[in-house]
């Protein structure tokens, strides 16, 4: 097959991982396993896998409490993040952070922030450590178009922008902030012209095309690293569930949901591949059958973990060493 | 539930029910009332408090915010010096971290700072405590950091009864006045008088009387203290119950009458225990009735750790009955 | 007289009334008199007078710590403000506030707000009362060009957008925020832009010049009356001085100040009135004569003052009845 | 003093130069290290600490911020992520609370929260406290509130020693730090060690002995808590002053200790009462050497009102050494 194929079922591969991984976190969720708060990004994973592809292994990711699907593009085992919604020992955080705090320092992936805005600071830092130790690296800092009516938003961009730091802003609009859409949170909703209006090159990019994010994102993080300081990215998509487990999803019509589910970035891409003869129904079997399977074994790891002892509950409360 | 309606009188709600019943009231016998906050209108409430009221009350006086708690929470204080009677409601005490300052450095002074020219007769709800595994960003219990600002009042409904009847005299009072509700109560059922009974707005409530010892506590860790009560009662150990009810201003006399009456107390507060509430009411005991004690006060606080999303480690990081029962005894001088 | 030559003199007189205050202020604190931190606003006079004359009586006002000038153009006895910062009981504020903090709940000045741009959700708020009890009033909220870096004004300008508020943003930009110059604070320094951005009107105005503020406040103040929702003006000007009696002043040039004071916007609206033949010796010593005495009046009265009672300490921490 | 020079072996400074000298030191030492915050750079710092630092670094390293407290403290968080040693200044106390939720809910959480995959080495430093007529705004002394939150590191230099040679541990420090500096000490003068000597973070330090009763305090209560010490040593009264030195975590040994050999103790503390960290104090003696105490633990804490403008309202508002000297005699029985 040609690399431009592998290329393609790659990131169908990884929209499919996210989208089966979360169905069966919901499945789990209703079967008492998993907890708390979880936030699926059904709808919205060509914003993940497009973006995470576009990006270095040394870049580091700020994401949301809305994790899964960047975590999983960013590479980090289905199982061990399973294992974390279990609450269990073998999870990336020990069991201790949840579906909303997926944290891996050693794919620089800075998870997990469960506070709107609150990853954007983080991101900010990040960058200008990097910058100030004279390396070329991106930070990506996930959040979604709720996100920009927080006072934390402005300060951050604004850091980023005055101090021509490498940060990538990438908004995931998908229209709502739990029940609350977009025109009724932001008085100007055209987003991207907001952002330039702290004078960062800002566009916004089909968010239901992985290809599109793909390549909107190599463009801009090519333009940081050439020294073009903060990006910011709109991405436009939506979300096919409810906000959380806990959301009667009142604010918004079936209809409005059906309209978007033709533009199920899954099934556009997967009609895409196979105009382009990269995919037919038997690789298309494979592909799902991998992907079940690699869901089959998070599940089984999950399910086989272990508790943290009670009595290491209070270990890391502290740092046991400098960084 | 999710409709309103009148309750007939007596009827069982929840405390979600009860507060819903508690603001429609007070939008109804007010037109300068009105509910401002994140998702409280069209998505219904984010712990469905304000359910069904967005359809009666429209977009005006159930008024969704964007996500900037400073800005709306201070807007609550501007409205509330322009005469209006708003009830702000902050999604949870952790996100209030982020109007801090307005609460803080506004509300809280601009009475004093302005020789008494202004009053802020402002209500913030927020929802406060752990135990629903939503891990350490999501689990902070800390009202008792409002409870030091002098400026404010703090309320910690820890029952049905008080959740129905407490927004009244919350917003009749001139001054911010904030109220703490704790996640694992919204679905706590109880008896509610119809219409609801006149409460104070301060003073604490003893809830079980009670002989032995002296179990002093607040909001969400009430049930927690009542059912440690039952537990000693089987032993023979008549502990009393005070629920504090309001932080500030805190009802010192019931505290010293309860520590004076039973000779012994526990103290239990969800919040870490370094610097927790409870450490005021313990110190207060100490210094005040030092002479009644007939045994160190002991506190039951949660560990200090931020909250864990596992179960297992957040069952262990916050009080329990079991840690009760053993804190009573100890000081009952029954070692376990 | 002509009304024109009598608005004008007025406007003279009340920005010589500030300058004349801070003099004296300034010497005061030096003889001790007055403590704790005294922000002057020498320069920027045109401002206050120039906004605060171009609003209603009923017009709500919103200032910062560098509130004598606004206190004064609204009409706060001159004597009473001294007072105050001479911490007696005869200060509007009881001597609680002092220079940072005065406040009128007659005259609707809600004061002095210490803490770099909180005084902006409590405009909003008092805009939103206004509007949802039908009233045609507006809040104006003053702020320096250094409060538009912070969180609370994204958020509150983004709020009174959308909920169309009668709030006016008056910015007074006088270049530096203490020691930090524009540039150095903020990605865009073209500020109006900055506020177009949330869909605002919002304009640069000569904020040296009594008339040319007054205008535009006029304007904006009609704008927002006729239901246009909130506006934004930008006010350049410059501070005189150093940014409190703590500052020594060492990030901006003699030259650089001195350029300014050649704009000092007394003595270029003296010119103008002298021009226009408003203004001669005779009646500008008149004027001289009696804001002196206005100032010698107020310090007479301060210095007759009296403590407010140590027993009353604790008064009005809680309201005492409802407002 | 303006000048950031060498200081000979011994020599006497200000507490703010022996902040400089510290944060000179540790930018000389390790070029991870930089200082951030509003107007650190061009200005010379809000209280003149950082003052020549950015003519001998430059922008980059003495670094100045815009005015966003979130951002900024946020951004020391990511730098701290990032392989930096950031130094964060927050002008003071006060605007703090706009930063809050990065230091709680992110700085706080991030290691437990991660399961110990990430470490925060960051330092953040902030004026605290009342006493320069700043009003109600400007005077809050909220370190107590940091020292209840686990996953912080609280310290409050209450010499010029420590001001000098804190910074090198705390920095050394993989948690986040954060450093109280009392208004009312930057220009109080000692004599330092130069080098300074290797200090602990943590532990207290006993500033006088005594046998007669304890006075525990720390920042810029201790030199009011001294001059007690001395005014009592004139009725024969030794006092023992404890300065806590570090808040979080707390070196309640050392506590128990002097309680011990004393019996009587007296904690002085300038944050309001009710809630003060001196309840903490206060409670864990009565919990912890409740047998040992020959009187009720007393508190002389500030007034419940916000901090007022007026030089006779501030003063009155605010702990004094008559009334340390007051408490001291109460709790030695010696009726006033
Ligand atoms: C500061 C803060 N306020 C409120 C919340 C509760 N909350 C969690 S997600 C959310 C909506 C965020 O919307 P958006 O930024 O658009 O992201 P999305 O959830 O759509 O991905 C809200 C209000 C929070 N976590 N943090
Ligand atoms: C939140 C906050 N941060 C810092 C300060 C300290 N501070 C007081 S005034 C000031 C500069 C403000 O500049 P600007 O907004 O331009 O107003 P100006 O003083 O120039 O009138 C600063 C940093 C404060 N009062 N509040
Ligand atoms: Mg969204
Ligand atoms: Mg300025």
């Amino acid at each position: 097959m040609s690399t431009e194929a592998d290329q393609g079922l790659a990131r169908l591969r990884s929209m499919l991982l996210a989208r089966r991984f979360e169905e069966k976190c919901a499945e789990l969720y209703s079967a008492t396993k998993i907890r708390g708060f979880v936030h699926l990004s059904i709808g919205q994973e060509a914003v993940s896998t497009g973006a995470i592809r576009a990006l270095h292994d040394d870049d580091a990711i700020v994401a949301t409490y809305r994790d899964h699907a960047h975590a999983l593009a960013r590479g980090i085992p289905a199982g061990t993040l399973m294992a974390e919604m279990y609450g269990h020992a073998e999870g990336c955080c020990r069991g201790r952070g949840g579906s909303m705090h997926l944290w891996d320092a050693e794919r620089r992936f800075y998870g997990g922030n469960g506070i709107v805005a609150a990853g954007l600071p983080m991101a900010v830092g990040l960058a200008l450590a990097d910058k100030m130790q004279g390396r070329e690296r991106v930070t990506a800092c996930f959040f979604g178009e709720g996100a920009m009516a927080e006072g934390e938003f402005h300060e951050s961009i604004n850091l980023a922008a005055l101090w021509k730091l490498p940060v990538l802003f990438v908004c995931e609009n998908n229209r709502y902030a739990m029940g609350t859409a977009l025109a009724r949170s932001e008085s100007e909703t055209d987003l991207a012209l907001k952002a330039a209006s702290y004078e960062v090159p800002a566009w916004p990019v089909d968010g239901m095309d992985v290809e599109a994010v793909e390549a909107a994102v190599t463009r801009a993080a090519r333009g940081i690293r050439a020294g073009g300081g903060p990006h910011f990215l709109e991405l436009r998509t939506y979300r096919f569930r409810a906000h959380s487990m806990y959301d009667p999803d009142l604010y918004r019509s079936k209809e409005e949901i059906n309209e978007w589910r033709q533009r199920d970035p899954l099934h556009s891409y997967e009609q895409r591949l196979r105009d382009q003869g990269f995919l037919d129904d038997e690789s298309l079997k494979a592909t799902e059958g991998a992907v079940a399977e690699e869901i089959d074994d998070a599940v089984a790891e999950a399910e086989g973990g272990t508790l943290e002892p009670i009595e290491d509950l209070t270990r890391f409360v502290y740092a046991e060493e400098t960084a | 539930m999710t409709e309103v309606s009148a309750t007939p009188a007596g009827a069982t709600m929840t405390y979600r029910e009860a507060l819903r019943q508690g603001i429609r009231d007070a939008m109804l016998a007010d037109p300068r009332v009105f509910l401002m906050g994140e998702d409280v209108g069209a998505y219904g409430g984010s712990f469905g408090v304000s359910r069904d009221l967005f359809a009666e009350f429209g977009p005006e006086r159930i008024r969704d915010a964007p996500l900037s708690e400073s800005a709306f929470v201070g807007a609550g204080i501007g409205a509330a010096l322009g005469g209006m009677r708003p009830i702000v409601e902050v999604m949870t005490v952790n996100f209030s971290l982020l109007a801090l300052d307005q609460i803080v450095n506004t509300a809280a002074t601009l009475s004093h700072m302005s020789g008494g020219q202004f009053a802020i007769p402002l209500v913030i709800r927020m929802t406060t405590g752990a135990g629903r595994q939503l891990a350490a960003q999501h689990s902070h219990s800390l009202e008792g950091w409002y409870a030091h600002v002098p400026g404010l009042k703090v309320l910690a409904p820890g029952t049905v009864e008080d959740a129905r009847a407490i927004l009244a005299p919350a917003l009749a009072d001139p001054n911010p006045v904030l109220i703490f509700e704790h996640g694992s109560l919204y679905t706590a059922k109880g008896p509610v008088a119809e219409p609801p009974a006149a409460v104070s707005l301060t003073g604490a409530a003893v809830r079980r009387p009670g002989e032995d010892l002296s179990i002093i506590t607040f909001g969400g860790c009430l049930p927690k203290a009542l059912d440690a009560a039952d537990r000693l009662a089987e032993e023979g150990i008549g502990a009393e119950v005070l629920d504090l009810r309001c932080l500030r201003p805190l009802d010192v006399d019931a505290i010293l009458a309860t520590v004076r009456k039973c000779h012994r107390a526990v103290v239990v507060d969800e919040g870490w225990r370094t610097g927790s509430f409870a450490a005021e009411i313990s110190a207060r005991i100490a210094e005040d009735a030092f002479y009644d004690l007939d045994a160190p006060v002991e506190r039951v606080c949660s560990l200090e750790v931020p909250i864990p999303y596992a179960k297992h480690l957040e069952d262990a990081a916050l009080p329990s009955v079991e840690q009760i029962v053993r804190a009573a005894q100890r000081t009952m001088g029954r070692d376990v």
